[in-house]
């Protein structure tokens, strides 16, 4: 295949040369162990040290807040089962949303099993959490709000700082899934009153496998991972020294040129967002108009499924998801589709485009021209499809 | 994920379309994924399946064996098109991954029901064709939580 | 500093150079989600399976029983943990020793807080677990045995074929924390009766932030990290494709040349080991003479404080590592030499060296001459020691 | 992890060594690492420290803050001594990390505890001085649980 377009940015990204380049020299050269004695070696706290002041100065944190994990998926189990386990003495009631990734969802329904209390709140259809239903929702046993900064499916930025606001009146602490929006959007801990934080690396042009975590000074949460003193003694495990540089490499990118480049995403995504909601009938897009990633446009099309139309873009050499999930060990249609009142065949034939800085308008033409046809052969194939 | 005879099933699908006046039709939906596949059969009067057709919302899996499916009973009689079971039409298409042999099913279901169509239709009777149900539920399938 | 001489490959080794040239593409070409439909990322799938192929055959184990985890902590702590949640209906006891690696002890302590016993098994002056003691151990409710495959500051290689077979005949679950063993020496989980095993690819010239759990089929523990359905939905988070190539392409390297590799690094450390014996007075070897891991070599200098012995050595450009780990956030002496029996203030006194497979020789005359050197110049100034 | 002052001191480190029939001897030991410090003094008939030997079994830290500490009170009176406490003592090597605070420890308890002993000898009482201990216990520390 010669033409390749990469629209699944969503799902993770390309590491940035210069990012392998921080890294490389930690492999081969500069590979010891941050916990030694030895000058070579004992070097590397402070190179790590360096990156957490990076990540610590974009969200507004104090370096000592921040913390290493090995994933977005760690950092969320993290926050839920060890608050929980710390506050149980305070109540066993946790509010998230119905749109969380299965990291939070997963994690939280684990807890359930294990005497905690729920609430899974509904979104609106645009799928913003309700404040009115957040407060109607918290009890004395409240001890977590979960809520994600923005839905990696349908791209929709919920009211942060309003649900911190309400978090902060009633004492209860406020953790937020920020996977998809660290490094997209502006995010200050402190004016959002944000306790908890994840974020992950390769969803920012950083690698895989190691995960951010901002913890609060004052939140009592303790590891998830026991072992060795690593990362103030919270998160046991060698130093990822390499993935380390790597994140911090990447976040500091990510900060740099964060305006321009989400400028620009925002005015290609709304070029594709016009054009197919133009040219493409039976269609509709999923999430907020506005208030949503900057990279992200979701759209459903009717009479359709994701998985055949995601084949035919593949033949097209265009990556894009869909809600479906179905290779990924899942049948069911996007739980965040269906929470935002999407009938189950209409959230099957969903497809999710997320862009990168590097895609142009005419990248985007290309993509709407064959978009059209492959919807329109694959209706011409459907039993629900009466033209 | 796909075998090379599936990806040209999906990407070249036989058979794709409608008979009017169908001498039976079928539709099933997969409870599992909410897909669903109809079938047309045109039947001649030595029970020979002249024709057959399909319409299928789903899969690429689901795509490749309706279409694999519909060539394999195509020109067939009646008994012979109720031994293209499910298993014959993956071994075709060279095996489906596991999470996806449900949909192989699809196909399987839909040709009966169309069969169950004309039988009535008719008013005969298929050996060892049961009453489709609408919906398919499927009992074991490869799933991948026995660790 | 000009000569650089890396004793301390326990702790961590070098990323071999065609590891991370293996890892590179799949940093910034092929660098999509495995669980994507298109073919681009789908294919990463495959090559993760090639990688849980090559490592399942090292160790005699089916390719769907061979988990990858962010490093060894995380393995372990998912072993101890998950076993213990999982059978908690058949018994609330597990026997572990006294010598192993943090990332087992206070994980033990952990689950002792939830109300599970630990029976921590003392061991004898080798550092080997005593097979009666293990047996007297035994209770009805005893549903794990964890027991390290080779001790990672004294090297002791544990009787795990004995062990194995213990825990088989009565029932009982089998984990190793084969980190410092895996790679080093030949490992068949059926011969040993294995259940469960944990590795680390740092420790084997693969890359940091990646580790192995094996599992054998029928063992029911569930996900330690919740969320996607990623590793058969058994450990959740985008997998890190470089990680795990980088992890198998170094298993591989490692069981191509282990017996030559190792049969250096005995020659090497035995010379090493008769030198510092016969040549620096007040000094003993720790770990057993011959059962020990091929590259460790561990001593005691009366008289002598560890940290001012690393700081020494590093000033001569050797990295060495020492029990007292006074840098490493905890100031006690080594639980595993307090364990063999030595007092305090000699277990203060430690040094180790692990080899690696291009230590010859010479450089170990080099680190004997300064050492012999540096351990006088101390017992100078050391108030407890009166020539 | 140690500034270029410590590392000077540790590697070279003042006044190693033994003082004959000093005129107090004080060795302590720190109960969170169990290492050991002990401090010779030289007192002349004006209450000035004339000289002032140690011998340590410790880390880096113990071993520079000694080193330190006995050049900052030789030549001094008695009472200027006094004043050379740990923190005076961290601040002149450019500060410790805090995992080694407590090691700065050692350096003043050993100097007490030797005057103590001359104190003692001669039947004097010294201002501000306290018996010692022999085994020392601090309560505060830049200890990392506190988030
Ligand atoms: C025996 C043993 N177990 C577990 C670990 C933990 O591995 P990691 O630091 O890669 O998480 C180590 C090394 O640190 C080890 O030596
Ligand atoms: C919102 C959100 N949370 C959590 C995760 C999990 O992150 P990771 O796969 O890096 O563990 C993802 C991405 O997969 C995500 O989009
Ligand atoms: S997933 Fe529905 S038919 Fe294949
Ligand atoms: S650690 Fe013991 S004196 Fe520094």
């Amino acid at each position: 295949m010669s033409k390749l377009l990469y629209l699944d940015n969503a799902a993770t990204t390309k590491t940035a040369p210069e990012v392998v380049e921080a890294m490389l020299p930690y492999f081969t050269e500069k590979f010891g162990n941050p916990s030694s004695v030895y000058s070579f070696a004992a070097a590397n706290k402070e190179v790590i040290n360096q990156q957490r002041d990076t990540i610590a100065e974009m969200i507004g944190a104090k370096t000592n807040e921040i913390y290493f994990t090995g994933g977005g998926s760690e950092s969320d189990n993290w926050a839920l089962k060890c608050t929980a386990e710390a506050y149980a003495n305070k109540g066993n009631h946790i509010i998230t949303t119905k749109i969380e990734h299965h990291a939070i969802l997963h994690t939280a329904e684990y807890l359930e099993k294990r005497g905690f209390e729920i609430t899974y709140l509904d979104v609106d259809e645009d799928g913003k959490v309700k404040l009115d239903d957040l407060k109607a929702a918290i009890r004395p046993t409240t001890i977590l709000i979960s809520v994600m900064f923005a839905n990696n499916e349908i791209g929709t930025i919920q009211p942060i700082k309003e649900i911190g606001e309400i978090a902060h009146e009633h004492g209860i602490l406020f953790h937020t899934d920020a996977v998809q929006a660290f490094g997209q959007l502006p995010i200050n801990v402190d004016e959002c009153h944000i306790d908890m934080l994840s974020a992950s690396g390769h969803k920012f042009n950083g690698p895989k496998g190691i995960g951010i975590m901002y913890i609060r000074t004052g939140v009592k949460i303790r590891s998830f991972i026991h072992g060795g003193a690593q990362e103030r003694k919270r998160r046991a495990g060698t130093e990822n020294v390499p993935g380390i540089v790597g994140i911090g490499t990447a976040a500091k990118r990510a900060a740099a040129n964060m305006e321009e480049r989400t400028a620009k995403e925002r005015e290609v995504r709304d070029y594709l967002i016009d054009r197919v909601l133009n040219e493409i009938p039976y269609c509709r897009l999923n999430g907020h108009r506005t208030d949503r990633l900057p990279n992200n446009a979701n759209f459903s099309f009717q009479f359709v499924e994701g998985e055949s139309l995601l084949i035919k873009l593949d033949m097209k050499g265009i990556c894009a998801s869909s809600g479906s999930a179905c290779t990924s060990g899942s049948l069911d249609p996007s739980h965040v589709l269906l929470a935002i009142g999407l009938p189950h065949e209409i959230a099957h034939g969903s497809l999710r485009l997320t862009l990168n800085e590097e895609i142009e308008k005419e990248d985007i033409d290309y993509v709407v021209d064959n978009l059209k046809e492959i919807v329109a052969h694959l209706r011409e194939m459907s039993p629900l499809y009466e033209d | 994920m796909y075998s090379e005879k599936v990806m040209d099933h999906f990407e070249h699908p036989r058979n794709v379309g409608e008979i009017e006046n169908a001498s039976g039709v079928g539709t099933v939906g997969n409870a599992k994924c909410g897909d669903i596949m109809r079938i047309y059969l045109d039947i001649d009067e030595n029970q020979i399946i002249r024709d057959v057709k399909f319409k299928t919302f789903g899969c690429g899996a689901a795509v490749a064996t309706s279409s694999m499916a519909t060539e394999m009973v195509k020109g067939k009689t009646i008994q012979e098109a109720m031994e293209v079971t499910n298993k014959a039409v993956m071994e075709a298409l060279d095996g489906l991954p596991p999470v996806k042999v449900h949909c192989s099913l699809l196909a399987e279901e839909a040709i009966h029901a169309a069969l169950w169509d004309y039988a009535e239709k008719h008013d005969i009777k298929i050996e060892g064709l049961e009453k489709p149900k609408s919906d398919i539920h499927e009992g074991e399938e490869a799933e991948e939580e026995e660790y």
